[in-house]
């Protein structure tokens, strides 16, 4: 019995032969088998392109357009790849099917191919620059997000079994509605009272668990006016279903007023927006 | 053909089975407190320039509710009757934009908050009236239970109301005179508004377990139709 | 891997397909396979009290705020003593020396065996060993009775309590296979070159004295 | 050679052979398991009921009682105390364990023949799906609309847990549970599994740690999801008690079925049986069984610290009194990710071997396969963290959580690798696990893309805790997994059942599962694009349609299965005959017998070569080596490469 390793050579020639030869270009295998490709890949892409964008919501921060930015070149980059394999499959059972279903017996044997260091060295080499492609773009929209800058609005979550408090130090404002000044950098410092939860400001495109017993912090910049809804995303228990609360990104002096409407006097809303306490 | 008609009919009886899970489940569910509380008309009132009717509503919390609530107690698997509860059932209907005027006649003990926030009446229309007296707030170590209803994103994501009521003395056996609350508040938009008592009277972590976290005890809907 | 070549329907001890050289070697890998779920979970519990102390989440990894910074106070300013259970430490100490010296002896049993010692000599060591297990259960037993402090006390109470829980029941696995031997050696089962089974006993035997001891070390020098 | 002994199977055995197995089965240990467990509940409600943790305790002593009864009453514990007492089994004893002369009963009996078990695993399974199946269709028709008043949410929450749970257990023994025992000591060459009562023992506790599990909803429900987290898990009615005790017992079988695999695989291949002639299944058994050893330990320390919590007032995971929440969720994960590769790389097996068998053609990159399974399997160990990029814990660990995450993409896409280089240019024969091979591809490569999205942690921070989750996992659990499982089963229906399946209603089951699958979770997928969080009872109107989208799609899902479940119970009794080789398969276990003998092989095999054959010369259809050679008295060397 030859080793697999004698006759490596002939058996890729022969593997891929047959794929170019037989009558003229568009009708050999590697051809036919490039189209199902191409136009597979084409609908991957444009499923990428179009459809995330209209189903997100409108997000109003940086890192809710990072998520979707991220979905949507991701679907675009794995489109060839998921297309590849279709392509193949799908011509495997176009061509390369023999017998229908029906028959009982086998069809003859197919080539007799035990591998091919060369698809293998291709098919590896080709997963690791797509994960190094990954994880750039990963690391990449991860740094830009962490680094605070200075004057940062804290605002303080408490989440409880099945309700979230919002407080503004120093304002004395407590509230069960999330009012945040837009085009500043808010730092929230989340805690639970009772079991984890998760703080989930959805149009914020960023989220992190309420646990008790320990403070966890998000920063967020919500570069747009509008409204956004504040879910958990944890499961905690009997009423998780209705633990969601309401949020609005306001200009800073509709913010002002507001919080004065909720009774802080006016010296610590000045302070508390230059980002002092 | 008779493999196709025998297929068809397993997999119908296969629903059948799966059907008949599912109403066991549904009975189990909703079985008790039975019933809906639907607010009594008290007429018409003007609210910032417009008539909108002006229904009540009537609930008592008791230490001990095994013989108070329509159609026995939420005796949900695991459930236990002696739990206190608000009766006589947890869900209520009130129309949509509606005065709602709230009785509310409190039997149980209680103690402090965990978060103070509770204390003070939110998205209530004018005062908040507690044994006949207009107070601001409840004294934060002697609450009872709260009656707190959100709003749902996306149907009237503005609605919130929250209303505490102080304890009822030390032994929760003295049902003889309630704490009575009363308030009014505006009814949101037509939909489903899940309330529940965030004050924790359950055992373990939080004191959320046990009666704060079975269905139907201090938990429960208000339908705005 | 060797074949069977003996033929198809001859009856072998306890009727098994393989020999006994086979079958021990099964055996052998088995063990070890167990012994290493079982190391990964003494790994864990080692995990979960360094997690906890070094959290020491709202200062009660020792129990009523008192942290390494802190002097223990209850609360009210007067300073907690809270021994790191000198008394339970001593036990802790015990009970894996203990254990040790049983595994010692159940050691020296099976060198006898390899040996071609007899019943004889055998029993009375496999039971010595045994009673020294026997002896480590009753005493973890009175620790949970004497000790200082209970499970609620913050999570070095309940560590500690979890790994004599632990301990309490790979002891209790050992004392049944101990008495096991007892009784097989008394039937002259480890005689004439069949002592394979104390063998394999003796490595169970000692990986639970190993671990009693690397728990009661963690327990007692890094409260 | 003519073979003239009588069938093993036919041997008259003494009156008392089998001793006290002969009064055990099924029917005696189930009365026996609930008298205890009365017992127990007796017991502990006298003396613990008014202490604190007091319902805590009395339904954990209730279900351990249950657990140790059935066990007793089956028979788990004859050979544990046969032993004890010095006693050794005869041979006698031995062959009526096995099953000789008990006709069907045995397979409600405490049997040791791999064959036996292999089958009872196989019901067991198709009964759990049942069971998770029928609790998805509650879960689903709950949230046909916003505010559906089917569950409530304390039933919704007990349901979702159940289900999940029910779900993990039954895909972990989906593929090792009927095939790892049934067919991997045949494809081996060996007469039955290294230990056949471990391999009887780890079925009968599977199925005692059942009913725990089933009892949570009338004590009270449990509402922390498959993964319990604490401290909420802590808060739990008592029905969390009965759901650690269904772990804790499912831990002990699972590990023991992984040592029985491998140390089966190590020591028991027939002669020729080489390791780099094992069929890629055993491959992916093994290092599945290896991975599940590394993980049950960390489950058994994540519920046992939850049990003490909840009954002894430990303080693992109260806050309050020092503890984290934090240290369950990496235990937990810890185990966690490592499951489903436990869950995936047997079912990955089987499919490589259909994927081979059917297109007529070697299996292609044989060693780079076997060492892309071993990478996922090490890799599987690193990545535990990725469903902790938003608890908080370690928020400078996302970069290498999500490095470790990404890279074992890489050995994960080898699968695709190796079905591809198979599938090409080979001859396509399309039977029915075919079918489920193309269906296995599609699905798996959607859930391997979404995967990658979830794990790019800036994105995760969108995804998590989403239903977008829920929809990744389903397809890889359920879409790859499971319809490899599902391939398995449609492969070596003939071999474990010696009948074949209906094609034609076997195409029709595939085709509702098929577009079933894909119409539910692109719902989800839509749900989850909206924001709509997972395991809620109900939702805000925006996500209405793609629930009820979803929903149509899980009816579909359930036709299919249901005609698949009628095709197999069927065709079991009234498919037609199987011959020994249907499939005209190169690997040993279609070159015994159908029905299989009770020693699997009549003649000792001799392996000259490994099972992918096909287009070599000397390949005669149907035999990997030319003849079976008959064992002459050889030396005792090894198995030759």
């Amino acid at each position: 019995m030859p080793s697999d390793h004698d006759h490596k050579r002939e058996e890729i020639a022969e593997e891929v032969a047959p794929l170019f030869e037989g009558g003229p270009i568009w009708r050999r295998p590697a051809a036919k088998i490039f189209v199902i490709w191409a136009i597979m890949t084409a609908i991957g892409v444009v499923i990428g392109v179009m459809l995330p964008v209209h189903i997100f919501p409108k997000m109003v921060s940086p890192q809710g357009k990072d998520a979707l930015d991220t979905v949507v070149f991701f679907t675009v980059l794995a489109a060839p790849v998921a297309a590849f394999v279709y392509a193949i499959g799908l011509y495997s059972l176009l061509a390369w099917r023999k017998m229908s279903g029906k028959s009982d017996t086998p069809p003859p044997d197919g080539p007799p191919h035990r591998g091919s260091g060369l698809a293998e060295a291709l098919w590896v080499g080709a997963s690791v620059v797509l994960v190094i492609v990954l994880l750039i773009w990963g690391m990449g929209f991860l740094a830009s997000e962490t680094a605070p800058q200075n004057n940062v609005v804290q605002v303080n979550v408490t989440g409880q079994q099945w309700f979230w408090t919002y407080s503004y130090p120093g304002t004395g404002v407590t509230s069960n509605k999330l009012v945040l000044p837009v085009n500043r950098e808010i730092q929230f410092n989340i805690t639970s009272m009772d079991v984890t939860h998760g703080f989930w400001p959805v149009e914020l495109g960023d989220q992190i668990d309420a646990n008790p017993g320990f403070i966890t912090h998000i920063t967020v910049e919500p570069n747009q006016l509008g409204n956004f809804d504040v879910r958990c995303s944890q499961l905690c228990g009997l009423y998780h279903a209705y633990m969601y609360s309401h949020g609005q990104v306001v200009t800073s002096s509709q913010f002002a007023t507001w919080l004065q409407d909720q009774g802080a006097s006016v010296s610590s809303v000045t302070s508390y927006a230059l980002g002092k306490n | 053909m008779k493999r196709t008609v025998s297929t068809v009919l397993f997999v119908l009886l296969g629903a059948v089975v799966i059907a008949a899970i599912g109403v066991g489940f549904w009975s189990q569910a909703y079985r008790a407190p039975a019933g809906t509380q639907v607010a009594k008309s008290l007429g018409t009132a003007v609210v910032n320039g417009k008539t909108v009717p002006h229904v009540e509503l009537d609930f008592s919390t008791y230490p001990d509710a095994s013989g108070t609530m329509i159609g026995g107690q939420p005796i949900h698997p695991g459930g236990n009757p002696s739990w206190p509860a608000y009766a006589p059932t947890n869900k209520f209907q009130v129309p949509a934009g509606a005065l709602v005027t709230v009785k509310w006649n409190q039997y149980d003990s209680g103690g402090a908050l965990n978060n103070n926030y509770f204390a003070w009446p939110h998205g209530i229309y004018g005062p908040l009236v507690v044994n006949g007296k207009v107070t601001d707030h409840i004294d934060l170590s002697n609450v009872g239970h709260t009656f707190t209803v959100r709003g749902e994103p996306g149907v009237d994501s503005g609605f919130f109301v929250s209303v505490a009521s102080p304890a009822n003395g030390d032994s929760p056996t003295d049902t003889s005179k309630p704490q009575t609350v009363e308030f009014s508040f505006i009814a949101g938009a037509k939909g489903t508004y899940a309330w529940n008592c965030e004050f924790p009277c359950g055992l373990s972590i939080g004191g959320f377990g046990a009666v704060m976290s079975s269905y139907g005890y201090m938990s429960g809907y208000l339908y705005a139709v | 891997m060797s074949v069977t070549e003996h033929d198809m329907h001859v009856p072998l001890e306890g009727g098994s397909h393989e020999t006994p050289q086979e079958r021990h070697r099964m055996e052998h890998i088995a063990l070890w396979l167990f012994i290493g779920g079982d190391a990964f979970f003494c790994v864990l519990e080692i995990f979960f009290w360094f997690y906890l102390r070094s959290l020491n989440t709202n200062g009660m990894w020792r129990g009523t705020n008192c942290s390494k910074a802190n002097a223990c106070t209850d609360g009210l300013g007067n300073p907690l003593t809270h021994p790191i259970a000198k008394a339970a430490a001593v036990n802790t100490l015990l009970i894996a020396v203990i254990m040790l010296a049983s595994a010692a002896v159940i050691w020296f049993a099976e060198v006898q065996a390899r040996e071609g010692a007899t019943r004889k000599t055998t029993t009375p060591l496999i039971g010595l060993a045994l009673l020294l297990s026997l002896g480590a259960i009753a005493y973890q037993i009175i620790q949970f009775q004497i000790l200082p402090f209970t499970t609620i006390d913050g999570t070095y109470a309940s560590t500690f309590e979890f790994f004599m829980g632990s301990n309490l029941a790979h002891f209790g696995l050992v004392a049944f296979i101990g008495t096991g031997l007892f009784l097989r050696s008394r039937k002259g089962k480890f005689e004439n070159g069949s002592w394979y089974h104390l063998h394999l006993s003796r490595l169970w035997w000692v990986w639970i004295a190993l671990s009693t001891t690397v728990l009661a070390i963690v327990s007692v020098f890094f409260a | 050679m003519t073979i003239a002994a009588p069938r093993l199977e036919d041997t008259k055995l003494g009156p008392k052979a089998g001793g006290l197995y002969r009064h055990q089965s099924f029917f005696v240990a189930l009365p026996f398991g609930i008298f205890t467990a009365f017992i127990g509940w007796l017991v502990s409600h006298a003396l613990l009921q008014n202490s604190n943790w007091g319902s805590d305790m009395v339904v954990t002593v209730t279900f351990v009682s249950w657990v140790i009864g059935f066990n007793a009453g089956i028979g788990t514990f004859n050979a544990p105390f046969r032993w004890l007492r010095g006693k050794d089994q005869t041979h006698d004893d031995h062959l009526y364990a096995a099953g000789v002369g008990q006709g069907w009963k045995r397979y409600w009996k405490y049997c040791t023949d791999h064959k036996v078990v292999g089958t009872q695993y196989l019901v067991l399974v198709m009964t759990l799906f049942f069971v998770g199946g029928t609790l998805a269709m509650m879960i689903r028709t709950q949230l046909i609309t916003p505010h559906s008043q089917f569950l409530s949410p304390q039933t919704y929450n007990a349901i979702v847990t159940v289900h999940g749970m029910v779900m993990i257990i039954a895909t972990i023994i989906m593929v090792s549970g009927p095939f790892a025992n049934f067919i991997l000591p045949i494809m081996l060459g060996a007469k039955d599994m290294a230990f056949p009562r471990l391999n009887a023992m780890s079925l009968w506790v599977v199925v005692s740690a059942v009913p725990p599990i089933l009892s949570t909803f009338v004590l009270g429900g449990t509402d922390s999801g498959w993964t319990t987290y604490a401290p909420l898990s802590v808060q739990s009615p008592p029905a969390q008690d009965a759901f650690s005790i269904t772990i804790i017992t499912f831990v002990v079988s699972v590990t023991v079925a992984g040592i029985n695999t491998i140390v089966t695989t190590f020591t028991m291949r027939t002669k020729g049986m080489s390791m780099s002639r094992l069929p890629i299944f055993v491959w992916g058994s093994i290092v599945a069984a290896a991975v599940g050893l590394y993980a049950m330990p960390a489950f058994l320390m994540a519920h046992s610290a939850l049990i003490t919590d909840r009954v002894v007032g430990t303080s693992f995971y109260a806050p309050a009194q020092g503890g984290a929440g934090w240290l369950y969720e990496n235990v937990f994960w810890i185990m966690g990710h490592p499951e489903v590769y436990v869950i995936l790389l047997p079912a990955v097996g089987a499919i490589l071997e259909v994927a081979s068998t059917f297109s007529r053609k070697p299996l292609f990159g044989y060693k780079v396969m076997i060492g892309g399974i071993i990478g996922v399997g090490v890799l599987s160990i690193m990545v535990w963290a990725h469903h902790m990029f938003t608890t908080g814990w370690a928020p400078s660990l996302a970069d290498p959580f999500m490095l470790t995450t990404e890279l074992i993409s890489i050995p994960t896409g080898i699968i695709f690798l190796c079905i591809i280089g198979t599938i090409w240019r080979g001859s396509i024969w399309t039977k029915l696990p075919m079918y489920f091979l193309y269906l296995f591809l599609w699905n798996f490569i959607i859930g391997g893309v979404t995967g990658i999205y979830l794990s790019d942690v800036p994105a995760d921070q969108y995804f998590h805790g989403n239903m977008f989750v829920t929809a990744h996992f389903h397809y890889t659990l359920l879409g790859g997994a499971m319809i490899g499982a599902t391939g398995a089963v449609c492969y070596w229906f003939p071999k474990m059942t010696g009948r074949m399946l209906n094609e034609r209603v076997g195409k029709w089951a595939f085709w509702f599962i098929a577009i079933g699958i894909q119409i539910t979770y692109y719902g989800q997928f839509w749900e989850g694009f909206e924001g709509m969080p997972r395991r809620v009872a109900n939702y805000a109107p925006l996500f209405e349609t793609a629930n009820q989208v979803s929903t149509t799609g899980a009816y579909i899902l359930m036709t299919g299965w249901l005609i698949l479940l009628y095709n197999i119970i069927h065709s079991w009794h009234k498919g037609e005959i199987a011959s020994a080789n249907p499939w005209h398969a190169k690997s040993l276990e279609w070159h015994t017998l159908t029905p299989v003998p009770l020693e699997n092989f009549l003649v000792d095999p001799v392996v000259t070569s490994d099972p992918y054959g096909y287009g070599e010369p000397g390949s005669v259809p149907g035999a990997p080596a030319p003849e079976p050679a008959v064992v002459g008295a050889s030396s005792n060397q090894g198995g030759s490469h």
